[in-house]
């Protein structure tokens, strides 16, 4: 009752604002064609990272939406891309370009938590709708009380708790060791991603009583990690946890196999560690079996597992991207960061927008953000595996997807399976590594 | 030898020498003296091809100077020895000669120039590995003259010779020019040092903020205030 | 307290990060000892390099010492490309445009090879054993890295001092007009040492390509690192750039070690910085 | 004179009005780029300062940061207002130029050893601020804790408007100081250094005092530039507000302009981010890389063909038309 009140004033508050700002998006409605921003980082150490990834993937929905008529069958998606570069500063240029400049009525996409944290900052002060399909940061919500920016995408933290989870549940069965005699090492990159990640690392494992002997972040431009990997060999620990992008953890790998690294679970958390055609043409099997953590790549899942009619959204994301970007690609090699840009804009276009049309009257930011906040998907309704359903105003979260969950995945044989929560595991966990691993303790 | 007519030159937008006409003979040796910033060093890099002449015709030994770079005008025969020396002072004594025969000409006959340069200047034999920057002053000066004697110029340039010496090593220095003179070169020399210059010398130009003001033998002028007026400027 | 046998894990960790500095400084030092202009772009010259011997390698399936060779000869061809048509006409200008202008190439070099070869990051991959002395290990492909660089430092040296264009070179640094009087023309050997410098980058890239992964931004990472060591072992000096590049690697490698990766960085530019007051002529060199 | 006054009369006219002119729906995005602008170009101003007396710094970054980091952690931490922590970022950062430029004039670190000392500052600030992570923020940066609603002493404005007016107060003043120090006695001797140091020297002048005060006033400007920057965007990040990348970028903008000229660095920062602007726009994702190789290849031609920068060298040729005899006079 009290949230409701609360509610309805802030949505006056934000209404009586948006007369002020302009009645653009009214004007919009009358020619039944949705403007949505893009923003992905196209130039860039980030845009190999994933980014350019989220960005077919988000290329594809709207293809596909529009194919089929577009929203509700009349409202097609006229999207303008935006490049961020990989820095802040442009991240936040183009936000200001393509909010008041193109006028679009959603802002979408943004793949880096460095550029999210400003940018939900000021893109919810000028009253503006933001759907972040990527960016992982617990900090971008993190008691800012955001009322037009929602993510149906799970926190970095929830990466890093799940992750030592994982291992704490199979510590005494497979590692042969009471949880609390682990030695677990902590390594990241010192962005909003990565310290996110090793905050959820180090909370779980002090909720659990896990030994951590080493946290240590680094930054991605490092030139040079072998004072690292010789400081985590000096920590001796059984499971290394690692966040980071790409290049830096090449060079980390390589540091860490030439120094002779000798790990009993090695775990990265998604960006750099789930490429896997990235790793595999740089070491080649020395990959093998190591843990990436993500929210769930579409086709890995089992349709049967998910609700009706998902699924087959799942084959259709596999079809476009074989034939649009590349044809050679085995199925469980396409990054998760496609379906993070196809499953989480679909939430957008398929149940938010729908909504805000039919129910608030249009697709202003204030009706999509009443749209968004009724938003109810039950666990298994969406390509990734999760539910939506996000926490309301008032709440330390805000705007963030409650029921989105991550899931580990383990390198098997050269493909990615799905190991963990073990509900909707796809294969068994091969732990500790196995002699054949170069990085196996001996 | 050398000659030039109405030679205009200078840098940027500020002109150093106006119209001058000037002519060296074979054999001889000829003095330019004049005040400081009366535009003697420019005269000097324009013949040597530092600096590019604006107007006016540089012509040497029938063969137009205009529009050479100095590296081209060595290889005429005329040899720059530049104020200040200019020596490599992290090379030793022996590189500095080796550089000073870089021309393909001067290169072949190299042993031959160089006996004749230890000759004339033994004490650069002693030096030979030291490096060229630990020499005293008056042997960094007999270095930068045998360099240019590595060339096998037939004209050569001195510029100030005697700047920065103890007077006692300036007499020295004058005795050694002449020694070389007597060898056959031919000599252009810019010097403050009025009074031994013209001892030395046959012919002499005065020059003034940029212009010849004054033209004669060596012998005569040194009675008339040519020698005032060098050194004041009036 | 850190287990000493890690202090000297460190310590080789060091020498062997020293050899990849020293190839990406020797070229670098020799160009700004000589045209006495830093080439901000330098190790972008170098990244260039690499993008080719990535390409001979995997996708032309070169061999690699081939392919290091075509790179060396990419290398010197960028250094002639370079001065003629960037470092030539700013010789005269205030030194801020010369940085400037080689910066301007940075911000090119970067966002070209991004044009050309999107920002995905590539790696041959080069199976090489790991050597294991006393419970440390010595990556193989690092020790060639700083042998050859230790051969190269030697070369360069010996060039320098033992053969005419070398001593060219080294009178040309020290004054550019009067090398002109004595009949060089200082644009040729400004040439020599661009190409010199430039096949140089080859060398590096070549065998940088199999240490790390090439994409545009690669340079960043090692960009200011690689000027100091120019300096701080003392512009033109080939001998000083190596000793300065030990120097750096081995605070970088043990501050990385008994502080963290950042703090061993910082710590080599604070030492750089003071150096600069104390002996700015260079490690090797009094003051004076 | 009285054209070139009417004209900056009007001008400042246009840019007062700025935010009332009719710009249809572009109004916040230009007000943004404009922002951007006048924050940069008082930046640029303040490095120029040093630049032409032949101080080419490349660690401007380190002085930004400094001033940027300082005022948010105190904001953030204590809650102290920015025009106090202001005041505290630019004492702090003068202190840090003082021990930076000091030994360099001792020692005479001159040149591209001056631009290398400070290029590794800059590092030393950068690295720094990421290995003190855990109040720092690391990589991440740090947001400004937001102010529940706009206040004067927060120094926060939900509407861009204000900012623009502040950040236009900003640049005129930066102006103003540029131009009291050209005029200043000091020109004269600073000028004299750049030419000569034993020249300047031997006349008398105190050559390290000179340094020293033009430095710090450099330093603690390019701090307040940092404050008023962090203050709009609210957020800090060591990348974009110290390091190499960013020094870089405020040398290219005035070098670009001129930075013997009070105008040159405005016009090199507004060229600089206007160009960066319309490239990024036009190519949008076709062609990626083509347009930062464009940028980077202008600024190559720029830096070539108009040695003293754009505005410079029109003020130059404009000049060169007017009175052709007072340029020779003006070399030697």
């Amino acid at each position: 009752m009290r949230t409701l009140r609360m509610m309805r004033m802030l949505l006056g508050l934000a209404g009586a604002a948006a007369l002020i700002v302009g009645p653009a998006s009214r004007v919009d409605a009358q020619e039944q064609t949705i403007k949505i921003g893009v923003l992905y980082d196209h130039t860039g150490p980030f845009s190999a990272a994933g980014s350019l990834n989220c960005w077919r993937g988000a290329k594809m929905m709207i293809d596909y939406v529009n194919e089929r008529g577009g929203v509700l069958g009349k409202y097609k998606i006229v999207p303008i891309d935006g490049d961020s570069q990989s820095k802040a500063e442009v991240a936040i240029n183009e936000a200001e370009r393509l909010l008041n400049v193109e006028k679009v009525d959603i802002l979408a996409g943004v793949y880096s938590s460095a550029h999210a944290v400003p940018l939900a900052e000021k893109v919810d002060r000028q009253k503006k709708f933001l759907w972040i399909t990527t960016a992982i940061s617990s900090k971008v919500f993190d008691g800012r009380n955001l009322q037009y920016t929602f993510r149906p995408q799970p926190t970095g933290t929830q990466f890093g708790e799940l992750s030592v989870q994982y291992i704490a549940d199979y510590a005494q069965e497979r590692l042969k060791k009471a949880p609390k005699d682990l030695r677990l090492a902590i390594i990241y990159e010192d962005g909003a991603y990565g310290t996110d990640v090793a905050l959820g690392n180090e909370l779980k494992a002090k909720d659990l009583g896990l030994n951590v002997v080493l946290k240590e972040g680094y930054s991605i431009n490092a030139p040079d990690l072998s004072s690292l990997v010789t400081k985590l060999r000096a920590a001796r620990p059984d499971v290394l946890y690692h966040t980071g992008y790409n290049p830096d953890i090449s060079l980390f790998l390589r540091q860490a196999k030439e120094q002779g690294l000798r790990l009993r679970a090695y775990i990265g958390h998604g960006a750099g560690h789930s490429q896997l055609d990235k790793l595999k043409e740089a070491f080649g099997k020395d990959v093998e079996f190591f843990h990436t953590l993500d929210p769930i790549a579409s086709q890995l899942l089992d349709p049967k597992k998910l609700r009706p009619g998902v699924g087959e959204l799942t084959a259709e994301m596999v079809k476009r991207y074989k034939a649009q970007y590349d044809a050679n690609a085995p199925t469980a090699a396409i990054a998760p960061h496609v379906s993070m840009g196809f499953n989480n804009l679909w939430v957008l276009f398929n149940d938010v927008l729908p909504r805000a049309i039919q129910k608030h009257g249009g697709f202003g930011p204030d009706a999509l953000a009443a749209a968004a906040r009724e938003t109810d998907i039950p666990d298994g309704g969406t390509m990734q595996g999760y539910g939506v359903k996000f926490y309301p105003p008032g709440h330390r979260f805000a705007g963030q997807n409650a029921r989105a969950f991550p899931a580990v995945f383990q390198i098997i044989e050269g493909k990615f399976e799905l190991v963990y929560p073990k509900a909707v595991a796809t294969a068994p966990p091969v732990l500790p590594l196995p002699a054949s691993s170069p990085f196996a303790a001996r | 030898m050398l000659e030039l007519r109405g030679v205009t030159a200078g840098y940027g937008h500020f002109t150093a020498l106006w119209d001058v006409t000037l002519r060296v003979e074979a054999g001889e040796a000829v003095a330019v003296v004049g005040p400081n910033g009366s535009g003697k060093t420019t005269l000097m890099r324009v013949i040597s091809g530092l600096v590019a002449a604006r107007t006016g015709e540089l012509v040497f030994e029938g063969n137009s100077l205009a529009g050479r770079k100095a590296h081209e005008v060595v290889r005429h025969g005329i040899a720059h020895v530049p104020e200040g020396r200019r020596i490599f002072p992290r090379l030793s004594v022996g590189d500095n000669l080796r550089m000073g025969a870089f021309q393909p000409r001067a290169r072949q006959a190299f042993a031959e120039s160089r006996a004749r340069v230890y000759d004339l200047f033994p004490v650069l034999r002693e030096r030979e590995r030291q490096p060229a920057g630990s020499l005293s002053g008056g042997e960094q000066q007999m270095l930068a003259l045998g360099r240019a004697l590595m060339s096998r110029p037939k004209l050569i340039l001195l510029d100030e010779p005697s700047m920065g010496l103890a007077p006692v090593l300036v007499l020295r220095l004058f005795e050694l020019i002449r020694r070389v003179r007597e060898e056959g070169y031919t000599i252009l020399v810019v010097e403050q040092n009025v009074r031994q210059v013209l001892k030395l010398v046959d012919r002499a130009y005065l020059l003034e903020v940029g212009r010849i003001r004054m033209e004669g033998r060596a012998a005569a002028l040194s009675e008339q205030d040519f020698v005032r007026k060098a050194y004041v400027g009036l | 307290m850190i287990d000493p046998i890690f202090l000297l894990e460190a310590a080789v960790n060091g020498i062997l990060l020293s050899g990849v500095l020293a190839l990406l400084a020797l070229g670098l030092n020799l160009i700004f000892g000589v045209v006495d202009i830093v080439w901000i772009a330098y190790v972008d010259l170098v990244m260039v390099c690499m993008y080719l011997v990535y390409f001979l390698v995997m996708i032309y399936g070169w061999p690699l010492w081939l392919a290091g060779l075509a790179s060396v000869a990419l290398g010197a061809l960028l250094g002639l490309g370079v001065h003629l048509l960037i470092i030539t006409p700013i010789l005269g200008s205030a030194p801020v445009n010369q940085l400037l202008a080689t910066g301007g190439l940075l911000f090119f070099l970067q966002s070209f090879a991004t044009f050309l070869w999107t920002t995905d990051h590539r790696t041959v991959r080069l199976a090489l054993p790991i050597l294991e002395v006393g419970g440390m290990f010595l990556s193989f492909v690092r020790l060639i890295a700083f042998a050859i660089s230790l051969l190269a430092m030697i070369g360069l040296w010996v060039f320098l001092r033992r053969t005419y264009i070398g001593t060219a070179i080294r009178a040309v640094s020290q004054d550019r007009e009067a090398m002109a009087l004595m009949g060089a023309d200082p644009q040729r050997v400004y040439l020599v040492t661009s190409a010199v410098g430039g096949a140089m980058a080859g060398v590096a890239g070549a065998l940088l390509i199999i240490q790390y992964s090439v994409h545009p931004f690669f340079g960043a990472a090692f960009g200011p690192l690689t000027f100091m060591i120019c300096v701080l072992g003392g512009l033109g000096n080939m001998v000083g750039a190596f000793v300065a590049s030990v120097v750096m690697s081995e605070i970088i490698s043990i501050g990385g070690v008994v502080i963290s990766t950042e703090m061993g960085y910082v710590i080599a530019f604070v030492v750089f910085i003071v150096m600069m007051f104390v002996r700015p002529g260079g490690l090797l060199v009094r003051r004076g | 004179m009285r054209p070139g006054r009417v004209v900056g009369a009007a001008l400042l006219a246009v840019l007062a009005l700025g935010p009332v002119l009719p710009m249809g729906g572009m109004r916040q995005y230009v007000l943004h780029v404009l922002i951007q602008i006048f924050v940069w170009s008082f930046i640029g101003g303040a490095w120029s300062l040093m630049g032409r007396f032949g101080l080419v710094s490349l660690g401007h970054g380190a002085f930004l940061g400094l001033g940027a980091y300082t005022v948010t952690l105190l904001w953030n931490a204590y809650g102290l207002t920015p025009w106090l922590g202001g005041v505290v970022a630019a004492a702090l950062t003068s202190v840090l130029a003082l021990v930076v430029a000091y030994p360099c004039s001792r020692f005479q670190v001159v040149g591209h050893y001056f631009a290398l000392v400070t290029l590794a500052v800059g590092e030393v600030v950068r690295l720094l601020i990421i290995a003190e992570r855990n109040w720092t923020g690391g990589s991440l940066g740090l947001s400004l804790r937001a102010s529940p609603h706009d206040s004067v002493l927060a120094m926060q404005f939900a509407d861009k408007r204000v900012f623009y007016y502040a950040s236009l107060v900003l640049w005129l003043a930066g102006l103003w100081i540029w131009y009291r120090v050209d005029r200043s006695m000091a020109r004269a001797a600073m000028e004299a250094i750049g030419e000569d140091e034993t020249a300047a020297a031997s006349v008398g002048i105190h050559v390290t005092r000179f340094k020293m005060g033009i430095t710090m006033l450099s330093a603690s400007l390019t701090a307040v530039g940092g404050v008023a920057y962090a203050q709009y965007i609210t957020y800090v990040n060591p990348d974009t507000l110290a390091g190499i990348g960013v020094s870089l970028r405020i040398v290219f903008a005035v070098v670009l302009g001129g930075m013997y000229s009070l105008l040159g660095p405005t016009v090199g920062t507004a060229l600089t981010i206007a160009l960066g602007e319309y490239l990024r726009v036009v190519f949008g994702l076709r062609l990626i890389g083509m347009a930062e190789t464009i940028y980077g290849l202008l600024l190559i031609l720029f830096i070539i063909f108009l040695p003293a920068g754009i505005y410079g060298s029109l003020r130059d040729v404009v000049a060169g038309l007017a009175r052709p005899a007072r340029l020779a006079s003006g070399l030697r």
